[in-house]
């Protein structure tokens, strides 16, 4: 598969905003500008990016917990999303979802979850709901190494198989869950073999290069639209950052892992490949560099001028 | 209004096939819906008109059968979930509670959730203490989610088209002892009962009866006894525990002064703590006697008959808390 | 392996005891003996007698909803069972648990569940205390195809993989969950497979071969006993009868299909078998059947002379 | 009794250690509890103590964690299993209601089942719907369980020694927002509290303010403001639910005639309904004044802070129930 320089180009922009939003948030939340957690995705930014730019707009994709970086590359609106990380009412969710329940329903983010594997049966649940009504529309399930121990996602993959369900299960594996490394509480040599069993064929991709992601995605997106069901993509990737912006992220990884894991930088990678195939030149993507740093501050600005919900609107949404 | 006798089992499928036949985004599923109708054999015959594609044979898998459910919720469809008795619903309260019923709320009222999920309550069938269980307060207790718990083969039928239309969760709860009992039902296509409305079963001035689901019964069979007696007794069914009428429980007491509240669920920490301490406020100045509450007794449901018997409320336990107030 | 002839005389009267008891609750449920349900294991003896032939006194098995089998195969008296299903005060559970819970924890059976899926926790969770407290004890945990769809069954494969536990699962595939046939809602070429991303070995063997499955399950007893951990074994079986007793098992199941089933019946098998080899005659097998036929008519006039529960023990036994 | 100051983590962390120095059968298992301490932080140092074979990291599978807890109770171990916020323990409903709770009753006394669960509630932190919620009245709602739920380090320490010797399945509730709060906590090894025992927190004679967990300490500053205006409010701890001390609770309203039941917990169908409904029973011929309910708002817990704040009763909302009751 050869990719456009245009999907290139906008594959870059993409993670260059998720890194940009994620650095922010760091910021805003050492400033005191937010409160509660928020997990930061940097490091990670292929997968996500990967994974949506070979998805249609009206296609779904649930997200985790650390969940920017899904939300940015589906679509998302960086402004909305920084008023909603503080809480301010013109977040997408009004503030009232937070950083970990990010979600825009207008581009098929059907929303960051805080329960640890809470995107399995939505997903597969919104494939399923495809596939009754008729139209070719795909659902993405991110999800965690660590996620994977939960026996939901044997569940719904079950399901996915039986039904021949348009879902792609991509999983993120970081290495760790919280403060655990992933094979002290994981079995078995990968997470993509979990699929198996059910006849869901899967693979294994280099998380931090972004066409790569994007080729397999390609892929599983071809056989689901196509009726032949679902896949697992299992990336393999690292958080640069601790849990949650407020955990170091040291003491429990080594410092030689985080630097080896650096020098691989998705971003980075993308750019040389960018320049080495002459799809553009370095000014052309520092331009893009200072635009997207540019709509970010705007972003910030407007997210910070927004208002707190009323707090009238605190028993409003509980029902429609 | 034209009305036709049917058993509650036929009432909660007609319902289902009515709704199913109006909006095609409806479809069924759970473990053994489909061919087989389900194990109480309530909706033989939905699957001869819908085939496979609407009513759906699952695996044995409920937090992964109502996470499906909620994700087609969310999406454009409106299924309705089966999970075959009330106990099992423990295996999917994840999905229930921290997804069906937060994502509106989350996502500051981008997303509607129309999922029904039905299932099953009561003791009394010697199933012992894993299939017999009545848990709706537990989800009473979680905002988001409505609960509907019919009584009656005509409630039934209305709460259930109700459900299905609902832009929210809704969970409505059959008794299983119930799905035989025959009443006359309401034919027309649009007939639903909105939730939030109690229905008063019997009217009467000297005690008001709150019972729920086949608890009604037992209320109606002790007012009848009453009456004999002398007193008169009035059987309100709130019908929906969310939204709750407290307006007309309350009413019901203002004007009795006295009342027993008689549920399915474990006493302790159910639902007629809040029905009681909801009328208690409600009608302080009028409560003449102290509110007798009727729960499951707070034992894990035993197996044997002798013992399991002892554990579910009787009209024998409603007449006695009513003579003990000593009204005449 | 070759068995000795004190094991197979053991086996070939622990099934015909299970044969008989499940008879004889067929004739208690339609005599009006009885209330409730009962799920009969008719068809599958060789399973439950094949497996606990191969464990101690002192390892632990959780049963299922179809649990008389694996009680009787583990040492639960046939009096107390009878009168347990009847829920007499004899019964080993003094009638609170009747036939879906029945449990006799002094030979180390942690019950019978009435959640599909109920026993693998249980079962792990023995393992781990063997594990913790220095026994070399061993659980087995018994379970349908049916509840091979539970997530929980893939966490409990991860925990037990990652700890090394010394735990068994014994999967009767009897090809039908209710009455819905596995195939429908079961994905992937066999059960036996699910155990294998976890790093997990299983087997599959023909359950009615009672050899067969005590075979496969003393080498599975002897990894668990060596720290070696885990094993899945995927038992195909059938049961002739119903669901439960109130269903006839007809109209979802061919004729041809039960036919063909009970011409392999697991009892006969092991009969030929061990006349064949000439290990007893047919008339000392025939002795043994009689003198099982005698215990049973025993069992039974105890147990119906047996009184219910006091009322006054109904709030007994909810806390210790 | 000599006594040390420490916070209420502290607290927590001690008595564990005791526990499992006292007796090699104690394990604890949950997700990050072994180096990392806990996400909180409250266990640093239990690891280093006990190593990897009695203070376990395990998978995140909470339905196979607890699952594999009761396991162990019932073949001769006593394991602590942590879930780490109380919102989780919808995962595993099923293990603690229709395993553990059961077990022992459906063997026909048979079994122990000594397994204590702890996990967390209260909002407060900004964590939104998934992260806050306080829904013990689920589990005080289950025979078989025992439910306690401490307010100060003394009575976590004594509780929570209880609840690992006690052969019952226990789930202990610690408030998230309460792990830095400091108390006098004995120090001697077998300090326990019995379950079953309501405190006094503060005496007093107007008004009973029933509070639980954190809203103990919003009961005891309304109650200092009250004092300021000449009334006398009596604090009382139920600690724990199950089993609930109705004595002492319905004595202290007898004397005080009229009482606000305080609770983190979602308003609707939560604990404060049968503590109002046994308050208003018990002490019948002596109440004065409707009884307040006071806990969370009917919501989702929303994740913007001000919207979060107007969820959580506060000092103010009891005071003005109090005022409302027109004392003096
Ligand atoms: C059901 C549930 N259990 C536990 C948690 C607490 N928790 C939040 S993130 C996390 C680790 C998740 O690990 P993984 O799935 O690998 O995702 P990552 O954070 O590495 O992206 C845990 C245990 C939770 N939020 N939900
Ligand atoms: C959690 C749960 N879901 C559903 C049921 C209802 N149920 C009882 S037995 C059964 C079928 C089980 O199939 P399988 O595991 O193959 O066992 P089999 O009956 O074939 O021995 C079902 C669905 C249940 N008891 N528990
Ligand atoms: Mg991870
Ligand atoms: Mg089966």
């Amino acid at each position: 598969m050869s990719l456009s320089s245009e999907i290139l180009i906008k594959m870059y922009r993409a993670m260059l905003r998720i890194r940009r939003f994620e650095e922010q948030i760091w910021e805003v939340y050492t400033g005191g500008l937010m409160h509660g957690l928020a997990h930061l995705y940097i490091g990670e930014e292929a997968v996500a990016v990967g994974v949506c730019a070979a998805l249609r707009d009206d296609d779904f994709i649930t997200s985790t917990h650390r969940g920017h970086g899904h939300c940015v590359a589906k679509g998302g609106n960086l402004e909305a999303m920084m008023a909603e990380v503080m809480g301010r009412v013109t977040g997408h969710c009004r503030g009232k979802g937070g950083s970990m329940h990010i979600a825009d329903m207008s581009v098929g983010i059907l929303g960051a979850n805080g329960i640890v594997g809470g995107g399995f049966g939505i997903a597969t649940g919104a494939a399923l709901s495809a596939q009754k009504r008729g139209t070719d529309q795909v659902a993405v399930c991110f999800f965690g190494d660590g996620a994977s121990n939960q026996g939901i996602f044997f569940e719904v993959m079950n399901f996915a198989a039986i039904w021949k369900l348009p879902v792609i299960y991509v999983c993120e594996n970081n290495h760790y869950g919280e403060y655990t490394p992933t094979e002290n509480v994981t079995a078995g040599k990968s997470i993509a073999d979990r699929s198996l069993p059910f006849g869901i064929p899967s693979t294994t991709v280099d998380g931090s290069d972004a066409i790569a992601v994007y080729e397999a995605t390609a892929e599983a997106v071809e056989r689901a639209r196509k009726g032949d069901g679902a896949t697992l993509i299992e990336c393999d990737t690292y958080r640069y950052r601790g849990h949650h912006v407020g955990d170091p992220g040291e003491g429990y990884r080594s410092k030689e892992e985080i630097e080896s894991w650096m020098a691989k930088d998705p971003i980075q990678l993308l750019r040389t490949k960018i320049l080495d195939d002459n799809i553009a030149s370095g000014a052309e993507l520092d331009a893009e560099e200072r635009e997207v740093e540019k709509e970010m501050e705007n972003a910030l600005e407007a997210a910070k001028a927004a208002p707190y919900p009323d707090v009238e609107e605190v028993n409003q949404h509980v029902y429609a | 209004m034209s009305m036709r006798e049917m058993t509650y089992g036929e009432a909660v499928k007609e319902a289902m096939a009515e709704e199913m036949r109006r909006d095609p985004t409806v479809f069924l599923m759970g473990e053994d819906v489909g061919k087989a109708g389900t194990v109480f054999k309530v909706l033989l015959g939905l699957h001869d008109e819908f085939g496979d594609d609407r009513v759906i044979d699952t695996p044995i898998a409920e937090a992964g059968l109502v996470g499906l459910g909620v994700g087609a919720a969310l999406t454009g469809s409106r299924p309705i979930v089966d999970i075959m008795f009330g106990d099992f619903i423990a295996l999917a309260m994840d999905q229930i509670v921290n997804q069906a019923a937060k994502l509106r709320y989350m996502s500051g009222g981008q997303a509607i959730v129309p999922i029904t999920i039905r299932s099953t309550m009561g003791a009394g069938r010697s199933s012992a203490a894993q299939h017999s269980q009545s848990l709706h307060a537990w989800l009473a207790h979680i905002p988001g989610l409505k609960v509907a718990i019919p009584s009656t083969p005509a409630d039934a039928k209305g709460l259930f088209k109700t459900a299905v239309r609902d832009d929210n969760p809704v969970v409505i709860y059959e008794d299983k002892m119930m799905y035989a009992l025959k009443g006359m039902v309401p034919t027309e296509e649009d007939y639903t009962i909105p939730f939030g409305q109690a229905h008063i079963k019997r009217e009467g001035d000297d005690v008001t009866l709150i019972a729920t689901s086949s608890m009604v019964h037992v209320a109606l069979d002790a007012a009848d006894a009453l009456a004999e007696q002398g007193i008169s007794a009035e059987v309100v069914d709130p019908r929906t525990l969310v939204p709750l009428d407290r307006e007309t429980l309350i009413e019901s007491v203002v004007k009795t002064t006295r009342a027993v509240i008689i549920d399915e669920g474990y006493k302790s920490f159910g639902i007629t703590g809040e029905i009681a301490s909801t009328v208690y406020n409600g009608a302080f100045d009028y409560i003449d006697a102290p509110i007798v509450r009727l729960g499951a007794m707070d034992v894990p449901v035993p197996f044997s008959k002798p013992l399991e018997d002892a554990t579910i409320p009787t009209p024998e336990d409603v007449i006695k808390a009513v003579q003990d107030m000593k009204i005449r």
